[in-house]
């Protein structure tokens, strides 16, 4: 009975009592959620295009930050060191295409999969064997990101928003409308969608796989760049990001593999939910469920709708 | 031995009852059947034969009469010939892959009025040709598919007649007594079996063989390659060639070995290597096909390996023939002869499942000194028999120890041989066989008063070897217009010794020179073109093809060269030679079910190339009918070209027939 | 080149379908059995026994039921760690409660619970697939470790937070703990793995392994042949999980001696994925050849540069390591998808048809 | 295998019918309305142009799909619709348009796995893979020998299927259907992308499933010959609707099926 309450009403009435305190968690899911949106949008880009289920963007988004802040550290100006992390990221989509996936080409996924966890056990040991395995801080002021924090009063009470959070979730829609207009309006986009629907198809309207691939790899780095620095900002840079990569998992199963918009709307609800359930009803099992949390709800989600948000049915036939 | 002194074992239904007693548990028969090698013991197998008799005499079979036997290698064929014999009935094995018509032929020729078929295809067979064979009145099957809804009024499959068999055999005590007492009664003089050869020339004759001659025969082959009960050998040539009959069938009976009957015909070479038999039989041709397969499948290997292979065939070339011989051998040769027996011969031997063979024999053609050396080379004891079906197989065979590839060995035990001045060879032996079947002309036309059979052989022996040499049929034997002897066959050999080559006919009797016709072999020469990146469609476009002449052009002249070698022979040089635009087929009449060449009739039937292969001119139209595997007839025409031949200065002195 | 199969032939089914219908195979296994059970305890010392066969051989056996699991049924499961982990604390508990039993009878038991966790996790299944099943069971993974460092029952409430085992004795011989000896450890572990990797096969040449197999390879036409998918693929989780169970039940307790909750966690779930894939899907041999150079690799990196000489801190070793096995699981990819077993199979062939290519 | 049983005897007792089926995706009618049944032992063919829905047809019959409306009798049992492996116990086999095989199992296991419903050993026998269990695991391997005899692929026993060519894929399949010694055997256009030769080889092994195994076949074929010379009784769908049941002549002779047949290439 008591139990029942504490699951079923205490959080309620809570949420009633203090909306301040509420909006602040809806506030803080919301940012998380944007974050695993964004490297949700790094999966889909290449899953899309490639069927490559890229296990390494959550690596892809620490060896971005760590490159960037490495630089740095080696005297080399923000905005160059900015321009450098942007090469090395193109490098690596570019040698990645070459060496990965070109030759796997045509083997089953399970296998594509294996070898981006390939790539992810290379990145970390490249990334720290250069820039060293201590965590870091994120160059912000440098590459001028606001700081501080807005206190905007409501409820009687007042919600805190970081700056930086705030530049994050601004950034990461700007980034997801670039993306927008560059799969709607760019040749290079059309591509992508042909590719994505066909490669046959994309073949016969004489487009270059690899070519798309790298672009796609790269575009994913971009992307995970952006993340980092924003992750980054928030607490600081090392391979403990990796986990975020998890996170990132269940949005897609949320929102589906191949849509963008799923990225984003999932990528908010798991924020959202997992705060809240930390907030309010993780006293009751021990801190802590938000390592998993995401997972069952999308689990059971998937139970409902295995297609995802966006996916469409699929009606098998023989 | 113990085994062939068969006290009053006589017959062969006489010699099953032995066999059930001294090796009653030991298998008798192996049929890869339904995934795995089914296994009957002497025991059972007299039992179901001994059912199977009684059944057949419940549906009328009697003393005398004739049955015929159509499949291929199964049990119940083979215990169905048992069976007949022991009703001191006649069976009458025909080729499986027999046509229509010489089916009938057989069939009514030995007028049989039963016949155990293997399946439906035979049923069929034999149905389209009812009306020539009236006596016909039942037959039996082994295979049920398809059959069910056949009139079963004169068919019914050879498990019911075994099952109601037993069940008399089980109601009625006296039916046994009276099997008993058949079989006893049953004399050795009694035929024992017919066995229609497949003539070279015309239509095949009914050689009618006794119980009591083909035993001794088998007794004494027995002895002199000490096969035992321990041995087993795989049936998987016609059941209705003597060679079947004789080197299976008898001397199992006879030595009390294993008889193994492959699943299929595709699988006999997994099953070969599966049952690894120890005494093995295989005539040239498959010889050669084996290693022609050999060969290509090593091209493809790797570099080192192939050159591995290659350097210890070459050893083995040089040294394993003599260690096979017993003979001395330099300790280095053992020792490489070890590595490649470790490397190349053993693994070889058992992928080709010749691993456990003791004893293995090839007759019926000559066979090439390449051919014959490799097998022996790599430790298969293989050795050459000469025979015919009128003696029951053996005439004359090679002791261990004398083996040479161009003799067909020593006078057999207890075998009389004579040579005519014509050079034909004549001979009296135990397993002789008693007449052809309703032809006494026939059979007088080939005894001598004196009880020797012709064998229509010309040949000689060998004086260092002592060996007999048989150079080609005595008829077969002619001479060049400049009185050179020419014997179409021996050069026909040498040709046919090369892997590229699978068919010769050379012509020349009564004529100015040595000319051939070639058939090309589709396996080794289609690899080759595939190698040399030839294009073709068809057989007749490979035939054709320039660089296909210029290969085999390349053969003939290494040919003349070693004719010219030889001072009898160097008159033989090749000037001419064609390549056929079809191969030869026995469908088609132009080869003998045991695929020889049928000279006669190949001669007409190509009459337009012969001439102009004398003419002089460079190519000729020709149109043959052919026959398909299902009886279907059609026409192929083709124009073929003539290639001429440069040949080597011939040696004053011309010789005779030795 | 050494197989001599000529006269081998079968007269019986049973020997036709024998684990090892081949004599020169029979043989082999044979020799292989010899060595690891005399040879290797005479001759490995503890270190090599502790550091590298006892840990392959835990690692194999967990890799057999991620294989039964990915590499015969198709379903593709990322909570290998999670459910090691059950195996781990549930022999843990029991080991507390029944004192007296003897502890290979735990172990076994254990990977009751762990089949059991295995199949509810695997409810999904029946509704999803490929890469959204692993992702479900993600969640088991992280629910499962989440569980394991918050419920403190489960570890006894040591101040350590991890598995403390104990030591107990079968026959007088102290088989866990630290009085125990790398060698006895060895041999229990080893004959634990030996029989169920027996079982195994015996399982999946069966009927059982058939309706996997075929649920793998078309889930359609095998409903259609009257298999009933959501029992079918339930049997392979809690297969699998049991097999995982064990494992990680012995990990705890025959090779570290003592666990917390990192030996579980995620990385141990990808870890034995290597193992299978780089091993080859569907080959119980290839989760041996996969769990022996996932396991082994980084331990000779980590070693060379000290034989050879090298001064390297053991940091950058690290990051060189990882490095490298992450170049290698790509390399392997490329080279043979299917995996070492796949090349040992080739292997055989071209002996078996030797001197030939084919 | 099952004892054969005579068609002639079993003749005109109905083992399954279909009333009024209708079957739709999403709006898109694949079935609507139609009747027909099958009697024990007969060769029955469905027959239309592409579209017509005839698949769809067999996938309702095995359960596959499930007919929005219309009552299917099978073995004097009615129901709404069937379940796959409900429609397997109670003897409904099937092959498929594009061979739906095991591709990583052997031919010989394939078919093994044709005999699961048959194979009832525990688990914990299977473990052991000792006594009952191998007793059973051989028996069945013998019933599943006679079918590799019976369609004559001995050869390729132990070849994963992924390796054959399609017309021995093909015979595989049939093989698998039939070690379910099923009473209704389902053929999904069995010849399809065969050449001359492997059809009448198939038609071969259909006629004598027919016949010695006494199984009732329905099949869908495109070759009108072969429906011509195999079936005992036809039925036409066209766009879903059923435009004539008959005989092979009778229905040869149908305006109906004549006009659906204009135009469409066979």
């Amino acid at each position: 009975m008591d139990l029942a309450y504490k699951i079923f009403l205490d959080p309620f009435v809570q949420m009633g009592t203090a909306p301040d305190l509420l909006m602040q968690t809806l506030w803080e899911g919301l940012v998380a959620g944007v974050l695993y949106s964004l490297i949700a949008l790094g999966f889909v880009l290449i899953f899309k295009a490639s069927g490559v289920f890229n296990f390494a963007q959550g690596i892809m988004v620490v060896f971005a930050a760590l490159t960037l802040v490495g630089l740095y550290e080696h005297g080399v100006p923000a905005f160059l060191a900015l321009a450098i992390t942007v090469g090395v990221m193109f490098g690596l989509a570019f040698a990645v295409e070459r060496l990965v996936l070109r030759p796997l080409v045509n083997q089953p996924e399970i296998i594509l999969f294996m070898a981006t966890f390939g790539l992810t056990y290379f990145l970390i040991g490249f990334g720290e064997l250069v820039f060293g395995g201590e965590p870091k801080v994120m160059i912000s002021d440098q590459l001028l990101l606001p700081s501080g924090a807005y206190r905007v009063n409501m409820f009687g009470g007042f919600v805190q928003m970081q700056k930086i959070d705030v530049a994050a979730a601004i950034i990461a829609s700007l980034m997801v409308a670039a993306l927008a207009v560059f799969f709607q309006k760019t040749r290079i986009g059309r591509a992508l969608r042909a590719v994505a629907d066909s490669h046959r198809a994309a073949l016969s309207v004489g487009i270059s796989l690899e070519y798309i691939w790298v672009i796609v790899w790269f575009a994913a780095g971009i992307v995970a760049l952006a993340t980092g620095i924003m992750w980054g900002a928030r607490s600081n840079v090392s391979f403990a990001l990796e986990i975020i990569a998890l996170k990132a998992l269940p949005v897609l199963i949320l929102g589906g593999f191949t849509s963008i918009p799923g990225a984003i709307i999932g990528g908010i609800i798991i924020g959202v939910g997992e705060k809240l359930g930390e907030f309010y009803w993780g006293p009751l099992l021990g801190s802590g469920i938000e390592t998993w949390l995401a997972y069952v709800i999308a689990m059971v989600f998937l139970l409902f709708r295995p297609q995802g948000l966006f996916g469409e049915r699929i009606i098998e036939r023989i | 031995m113990a085994t062939n002194a068969a006290p009053g074992a006589d017959t062969f239904p006489k010699l099953l009852i032995r066999n059930a007693d001294i090796y009653g548990t030991r298998p008798a028969m192996r049929h890869k059947d339904l995934g795995i090698w089914q296994t009957w013991t002497w025991k059972q197998v007299l039992e179901v034969v001994r059912a199977y008799a009684v059944g057949l005499h419940r549906l009328g079979v009697k003393p005398g009469e004739t049955v015929a036997i159509v499949g291929g290698n199964r049990p119940k064929l083979y215990w169905s010939v048992m069976a007949v014999q022991m009703l001191g009935a006649i069976p009458v094995p025909v080729y499986a892959d027999a046509v229509a018509d010489e089916l009938a032929y057989v069939l009514a020729h030995a007028d049989v009025r039963f016949a155990a078929v293997e399946d439906q295809e035979q049923v069929d067979k034999i149905l389209s040709v009812k009306e020539r064979v009236p006596k016909l009145h039942e037959m039996f099957y082994d295979e049920r598919r398809g059959l069910r809804d056949y009139d079963h009024s004169h068919l019914r499959p050879i498990d019911d007649i075994i099952v109601d068999g037993r069940k008399a055999l089980a109601e009625e005590a006296s039916l046994s007594a009276w099997l008993d007492h058949e079989i006893a009664s049953g004399k050795g003089s009694d035929p024992s079996i017919i066995l229609y050869t497949s003539g070279t020339t015309g239509v095949s004759k009914g050689v009618l063989l006794t119980g009591e001659r083909s035993l001794k025969a088998a007794a004494d082959t027995v002895a002199f390659d000490k096969l035992t009960e321990n041995d087993i050998a795989l049936a998987y040539l016609p059941l209705a060639w003597v060679g079947d009959h004789y080197l299976n069938y008898a001397q199992g009976m006879v030595s009390g070995f294993c008889t193994a009957c492959p699943e299929n015909s595709d699988t006999a070479m997994a099953d070969l290597r599966e049952i690894g038999p120890t005494f093995y039989f295989a005539p040239p041709r498959t010889l050669e096909v084996l290693l022609t397969r050999v060969m290509i499948r090593m091209e493809d290997a790797g570099f080192i390996k192939r050159k591995l292979f290659h350097y210890f065939i070459d050893v083995a070339r040089r040294y394993g023939d003599s260690i096979l011989n017993r003979q001395p051998v330099p300790l280095v040769g053992r020792l490489f002869y070890g590595i490649g027996n470790l490397l190349v011969y053993g693994p070889l031997k058992n992928v080709l499942g010749f691993s456990r063979v003791r004893v293995a024999y090839t007759a019926g053609e000559a066979v090439g000194p390449d051919l014959f050396n490799f097998y022996r080379s790599i430790g298969l004891n293989l050795k050459q028999l000469y025979g015919q079906t009128e003696a029951f197989l053996y005439v004359t065979a090679q002791p261990d120890g004398e083996i040479y590839s161009d003799t067909v060995g020593r006078t057999f035990p207890n075998v009389d041989i004579r040579i005519t001045e014509n050079g034909e060879v004549l001979f009296k032996s135990p397993g002789m066989f008693a007449g052809y079947f309703k032809d006494e002309a026939k059979t007088a036309e080939v005894m001598t008063p004196d009880g020797y059979v012709k064998t229509g052989d010309a040949g000689f022996f060998d004086e260092k070897t002592g060996h007999l040499k048989i150079i080609d049929r005595a008829k077969d034997v002619g001479h060049l217009n400049n009185g050179t002897l020419f014997p179409p066959k021996y050069i026909e050999n040498k040709l046919k010794f090369y892997p590229n080559i699978r068919e010769a006919v050379a012509l020349g009797d009564m004529r100015d020179f040595v000319a051939v016709m070639l058939n090309i072999d589709l396996t080794a020469v289609g690899s080759w073109a595939e190698r040399n990146n030839v294009v073709y469609g068809s057989y007749q476009d490979l035939a054709g093809h320039p660089l296909v002449y210029d290969m085999i052009e390349q053969h003939i002249a290494e040919v003349n060269h070693s004719l010219a070698a030889d001072k009898v022979m160097a008159g033989n040089q090749i000037k001419r030679f064609l390549i056929l635009h079809k191969e030869l087929d026995a469908d088609d009449g132009e080869l003998t079910r045991t695929q020889k060449v049928r000279r006669g009739f190949i001669a007409d039937r190509y009459a337009p190339l012969i001439k102009a292969l004398y003419d002089g001119s460079r190519e000729a139209d020709i149109s043959t009918e052919v026959t398909f595997e299902d009886g279907r007839k059609g026409v192929i025409s083709a124009r073929v070209k003539i290639r001429d031949m440069q040949t080597e200065p011939v040696p004053a002195a011309v010789g005779k027939a030795a | 080149m050494f197989y001599r199969e000529v006269g081998q032939f079968k007269t019986s089914y049973a020997a036709d379908q024998a684990l090892f219908p081949i004599l020169q195979d029979k043989i082999g296994i044979l020799l292989i059995l010899t060595i690891a059970f005399i040879v290797v305890p005479l001759v490995a010392t503890g270190f090599v026994i502790d550091s590298i066969i006892t840990p392959v051989l835990v690692l194999s056996l967990a890799a057999i039921g991620l294989n039964l699991l990915i590499g015969y049924t198709g379903l593709l499961s990322l909570g290998t760690g999670g459910f090691m982990g059950v195996g781990a604390y549930a022999c843990y508990k029991l080991a507390t409660f029944f004192s007296g039993v003897d502890i290979i009878i735990l172990v076994i038991c254990s990977g009751f619970f762990a089949a059991a966790v295995g199949t509810l996790f695997g409810l999904p299944s029946l509704r999803i697939k490929g890469f959204y099943l692993a992702v479900a069971t993600l969640a088991a993974q992280f629910f499962l470790s989440w569980c394991f460092i918050r419920i403190p029952w489960l570890y006894n409430y040591n101040v350590s937070a991890s598995i403390e085992v104990p030591t107990r004795t079968l026959f007088g011989i102290p088989v866990t703990g630290p009085t125990a000896t790398p060698v006895t450890r060895y041999l229990i572990v080893l004959t634990i793995v030996t029989v169920m990797t027996w079982i195994a096969s015996n399982l999946i040449r069966g009927r059982v392994g058939r309706t996997w197999m075929a649920v793998r390879d078309m889930d359609i036409a095998a409903e259609l042949i009257g298999i009933r998918l959501l029992p079918t693929k339930l049997l392979a989780f809690a297969v699998s999980s049991f097999y995982c169970g064990v494992a990680g039940a012995m990990m705890a307790f025959f090779w570290l001696g003592n666990a917390e909750s990192e030996s579980f966690s995620i990385n141990q779930s990808f870890l034995v994925l290597f193992m299978v894939i780089i091993g080859g899907l569907g080959s119980l041999l290839g989760s041996f050849l996969g769990a022996a150079l996932i396991w082994g690799l980084p331990i000779v990196m980590r070693n060379a540069p000290v034989v050879l000489g090298i001064p390297v801190t053991a940091a950058t070793m690290e990051h060189i390591t990882s490095m490298t096995l992450g170049v290698l699981i790509i390399f392997f990819l490329i080279a043979e998808p299917n995996g070492l077993a796949r090349l040992w199979q080739i292997g055989k062939q071209k002996l078996r048809v030797w001197p030939f290519p084919y | 295998m099952r004892a054969p049983t005579d068609p002639d005897v079993a003749a005109g007792e109905v083992l399954l019918s279909l009333e009024n089926v209708s079957l739709s995706f999403g709006g898109v009618k694949a079935i609507s309305d139609v009747s027909f049944d099958i009697r024990k032992s007969e060769i029955r063919a469905i027959i239309g142009p592409n579209g017509a829905g005839k698949t769809s047809m067999l996938n309702v019959i095995n359960g596959f799909y499930h007919p929005q409306r219309g009552r299917i009798t099978f073995k004097g049992e009615t129901r709404a619709e069937m379940r796959p492996y409900r429609a397997a116990h109670g003897g409904i086999a099937r092959t498929f348009q594009n061979v739906a095989l095991f591709r990583g199992m052997t031919a010989l296991d394939n078919i093994m796995a044709g005999r699961t419903l048959k194979m009832q050993r525990g688990f914990l026998w299977q473990m052991l893979r000792y006594g009952p269990a191998m007793a059973e695991e051989v028996e069945h391997r013998h019933r599943v020998e006679e079918i590799i005899d019976f369609l004559k692929i001995q050869e390729i026993r132990r070849v994963p299927v992924g390796r054959l060519p399609y017309g021995l894929q093909k015979r595989v399949e049939l093989g698998r259907a039939l070690a379910m010694e099923p009473e209704l055997l389902l053929l999904d256009e069995p010849m399809a992308g065969m050449n001359l030769e492997e059809k009448e080889d198939m038609s071969r092994f259909i006629l004598d499933v027919n016949d010695h195994y006494g199984t009732t076949i329905a099949l869908i074929e495109h070759d009108m010959g072969v429906v011509m010379d195999l079936s005992d009784r036809v039925v036409v769908l066209d766009h879903g609707i059923k435009i004539a049941d008959g005989t092979p002549d009778e229905v040869k002779s149908d305006q109906a099926v004549i006009d659906a047949y204009l135009g469409v290439a066979h």
